[in-house]
């Protein structure tokens, strides 16, 4: 008859409405500025860059070969490469990145720039909370916001960056024969530290 | 002279006049509404209200609303075919602004040559819901049950002629 | 209270508006709309008389304009519906193009 | 004070304050003093309702509601309502500014004019119309010529459809409406409502002489709210506004205060509707049993009112929205016949000997044609548990 599938509805919404007073296992909300939920391992937001040791500028692990400017989907990713280089996280020369800005307004989160980069620079971050009240200068990230520091990365993503070290340490081995500028070596132990935390 | 009916007349006046004047269409039908709440209105000021609030309730919620879905079926999707041309001083609407003048003014000059009358009773009699349904149940039943038939075949007629015929319909 | 004249008189002016815009308007769902205002006009005149007649308890101007607003209604329903049907066919509202008798 | 006296309070205070005025303002001082307390009690009832209806409808969701701005978020429309005044009132290039503008303001016109005629409490109402009922249904039917004008003046196609629905819908249920409301009219013989209310305010042993408690005022009851739901374009019959088809439906260009003053219109009717329900089948503002009679008349209104809103409430949160043909198909192959039958069923019960042959007859009369009716709509139907596929 018309009309028992509308009382039997009723009735569900019923028991749900006086069910979130009684039981606390139906009520899922969390209240999000006091508390968040527990962070989950794989979970991912924007890219930054990855930096070895305590100084970014010296550590930085991009040698702007400018692959995941030319990958990214959205052209969010802007480089400029540096007239000099410097010694990279395995100990050669190359260039850094005179300028490295992402557009977070523009980035879809697709991590493409992460799989394609083969120097481990480019990291995705899991921080949600980037809310800003200019639109323009504060969501274009430049070097210096996009830089974090190993130790950050092991923070967030352990597992993946314990693999990233060693890898990055089998390489140092290969490299290791030659000799090597005097400048590398407080990177390479600061690395190899990294890898060991 | 009392201020509603001054009220009520102004309304229905504009209302209606600028149902008649105005370009667009929708903006007639609006006008008439309001222009046939003011002779609702007039109605309440000579007491009867069960006519005053039929008349709204059919001519506002109904004849409006069905004049606007006419319009809306017909060419409502132009907007600029609603609008109609400025033809003001056209012979055609020349000759029917003098003939609708020669009628008021005879009507006019009938209704003011007419005899002062006052009302036989002061207070209005009661016509309310329960006097005419009383009267339409007893002195009016064949006139209720002819207007009944009418209603009837004006419904299945105007749905028969709306509908579009077989071969339009393929 | 109001004398009579000057309901006759609204009548009258009301009749003559619908009367104007029924003649000169082109489209024909707005001809409609004049003729309404005419019969509304008419109900005016029957409700003043009711009130200011001889023998107002009988009722009769009231019943008669209880009629004539449903046969108003179901002269609107039938006209608009003959609109559409002639709109069908035409494809136009204007009563100046709407010259031939065969559909 | 006695419980009659508490009960007249407002009456004798009107009494009292009009006393000091002058017998030349006394008409004008009698109509703000009467319809100042109706523009300050039910926008502040909206206020209420609306908070409510949130958090109720979070409950039913198994979510909080809102609970940030005050105590409880109690303090959330007076957010709500800065916030609407502070926003920049957009109106479209091309949209005909003068209707654009009229017709929000003649929604809410319409929508407060109707409590005119409402009893709220024992001798309170505005004007005590001797058709009453018939100006409530007049009044209600600008609703929908405000909501053509809104949806026609914005010149957008949504607001167009949306209008359009909203008012072919309105016209379907308006029918049913009035006719669940004829039911009453021939067991009162009146078309006041003050008069209706005070006719079901008798009591035989504790049980309320309430319309609603035989077998015709019981159904005209549910008929009459199922089409109150569909007047005032509340879920589930609340595709005019649709936001998943038409966004908004005939609001959609409306912003700012206009928009707030929708939404005050739309619950204004809602109001208005629940409170005839109230007046003309649970007995107005008459006690639900004779011990109780010494609760305030006022009261006992505004307390079955709560308990209608509660349940528009519930019936929001659980059924989902109606599609077009559904709709329509339900107001006349379903509302619009039982209706029919149970104006038949009134006439019946006011002419049958009264006794237990008299009720049994007469919730037949309505039973059976009700299974038949349901029985028709869910044939060729397969009624069965959705089972969902996922996409591969």
């Amino acid at each position: 008859m018309l009309g028992v599938g509308v009382l039997k509805g009723l009735v569900e919404t019923a028991r749900n409405f006086f069910g979130s007073y009684v039981s606390e296992e139906r009520l899922t909300t969390l209240q999000y500025p006091e508390e968040t939920s527990p962070r989950i391992e794989a979970s991912r937001s924007f890219p930054f860059l990855v930096y070895d040791g305590s100084d970014w500028q010296q550590g930085m692990r991009c040698v702007s070969c400018q692959i995941c400017e030319k990958e990214c989907p959205p052209k969010c990713i802007f480089i400029e490469k540096s007239p000099d280089k410097k010694p990279d996280a395995v100990g050669k020369m190359q260039f850094y990145p005179a300028k490295f800005d992402i557009d977070i307004s523009v980035c879809m989160s697709c991590q493409i720039c992460v799989e394609v980069c083969p120097f481990d620079a480019i990291k995705m971050d899991v921080d949600y909370n980037l809310s800003a009240t200019n639109r323009f200068s504060d969501l274009l990230l430049d070097k210096e916001r996009l830089s974090k520091s190993n130790e950050y990365y092991h923070e967030i993503h352990p597992t993946e960056a314990a693999s990233v070290d060693a890898d990055l340490a089998a390489a140092r081995e290969k490299a290791a024969p030659k000799p090597a500028a005097p400048a590398t070596a407080a990177v390479q132990t600061a690395g190899t530290g990294g890898a060991a935390s | 002279m009392s201020l509603f009916f001054l009220i009520t007349a102004a309304i229905a006046i504009g209302g209606t006049l600028a149902a008649m004047t105005r370009r667009n269409p929708i903006h007639c039908i609006l006008s008439l509404a309001l222009g046939l709440v003011g002779v609702a209105g007039v109605y309440l000021a000579l007491g009867a209200q069960f006519v005053g609030f039929t008349q709204i309730l059919v001519y506002v919620g109904a004849v409006a609303i069905l004049a606007t879905f006419a319009l809306m079926m017909t060419q409502g999707h132009i907007v600029s075919a609603l609008i109609e041309p400025r033809r003001a001083f056209s012979r055609s609407s020349v000759s029917g602004f003098v003939t609708a003048a020669g009628v008021f003014s005879v009507l006019g000059w009938a209704a003011q040559s007419y005899r002062p009358l006052t009302p036989s009773t002061q207070q209005a009699p009661a016509a309310g819901a329960k006097e005419v349904g009383v009267a339409l149940m007893h002195t009016y039943v064949l006139p209720l049950e002819v207007i009944g038939v009418l209603l009837t075949a004006a419904l299945i007629g105007a749905v028969v002629i709306a509908l579009p015929s077989e071969e339009e319909r393929s | 209270m109001t004398p009579l004249n000057l309901f006759l008189l609204l009548s009258a002016l009301l009749f003559s508006i619908g009367l104007a815009g029924a003649l000169t308007r082109r489209n024909a769902i707005l001809v409609l709309i004049g003729i309404e205002l005419m019969l509304n006009a008419a109900n005016i005149n029957l409700i003043a008389f009711w009130r200011f007649g001889p023998n107002p308890e009988a009722l009769t101007g009231v019943m008669f304009a209880i009629f004539s607003i449903s046969v108003a209604a179901a002269e609107a329903a039938v006209g608009l519906a003959i609109i559409l049907a002639v709109y069908r066919h035409n494809k136009t509202t204007n009563l100046n193009q709407i010259d031939t008798l065969k559909g | 004070m006695t419980p009659v006296a508490v009960d007249q309070i407002f009456v004798t205070t009107k009494h009292l304050l009009m006393g000091y005025v002058p017998a030349f303002w006394q008409p004008l001082a009698s109509a703000i003093l009467s319809v100042v307390p109706v523009l300050v009690v039910f926008p502040a009832l909206f206020a209420v309702t609306t908070v409510l209806e949130r958090k109720g409808l979070g409950r039913i969701q198994n979510r909080l509601g809102p609970n940030r701005v005050g105590p409880f978020g109690f303090l959330q429309p007076a957010a709500d309502g800065i916030k609407s005044l502070t926003k920049e009132d957009v109106v479209p290039r091309d949209a005909d500014k003068v209707v654009h503008f009229l017709a929000p303001i003649l929604l809410v016109l319409a929508s407060f004019i109707v409590y005119a005629v409402l009893p709220i409490g024992r001798n309170m109402v505005i004007a005590d119309l001797n058709s009453g009922l018939l100006f409530f249904f007049a009044v209600g039917s600008m609703v929908e010529l405000a909501v053509f004008m809104a949806g026609w003046s914005s010149r957008s196609k949504y607001s167009l459809l949306g209008a359009m629905r909203a008012v072919a819908q309105m016209i379907s249920y308006e029918i049913p409406l009035v006719l669940a409301a004829v039911v009453v009219i021939m067991a009162a013989g009146s078309l006041s409502l003050p008069a209706i209310a005070e006719m079901q305010s008798g009591y035989t042993w504790i049980w309320p002489h309430w319309y609603v408690l035989t077998p015709w005022g019981f159904a005209g009851f549910v008929l009459f709210m199922i089409s109150a739901t569909a007047e005032s374009n509340r879920s589930p019959f609340d595709l005019p506004e649709g936001e998943s088809e038409i966004i908004a439906g005939y609001y959609i260009e409306y912003s700012g205060f206009k928009f707030a003053l929708f939404f005050l219109g739309e619950y204004l009717g809602m109001f208005a509707t629940s409170g005839l329900a109230i007046t003309l089948f649970l007995g107005g503002w008459s006690a639900p049993f004779s011990f109780l009679t010494w609760v305030p008349s006022y009261l006992w209104f505004f307390a079955k009112l709560l308990v209608l809103i509660a349940a528009f409430i519930w019936v929001r949160g659980t059924f989902p929205r109606l599609r077009m043909d559904q709709l329509m198909g339900f107001a006349w192959k379903f509302m619009l016949p039982m209706t029919l039958v149970n104006v038949v069923d009134a006439g019946l019960w006011h002419f049958m000997p009264s006794g237990v042959v008299r009720g049994v007859v007469c919730a037949a009369v309505i039973v059976i044609p009700f299974a038949l009716f349901s029985r028709r709509a869910q044939e060729g139907k397969k009624l069965q548990i959705r089972t969902y596929r996922y996409a591969e």
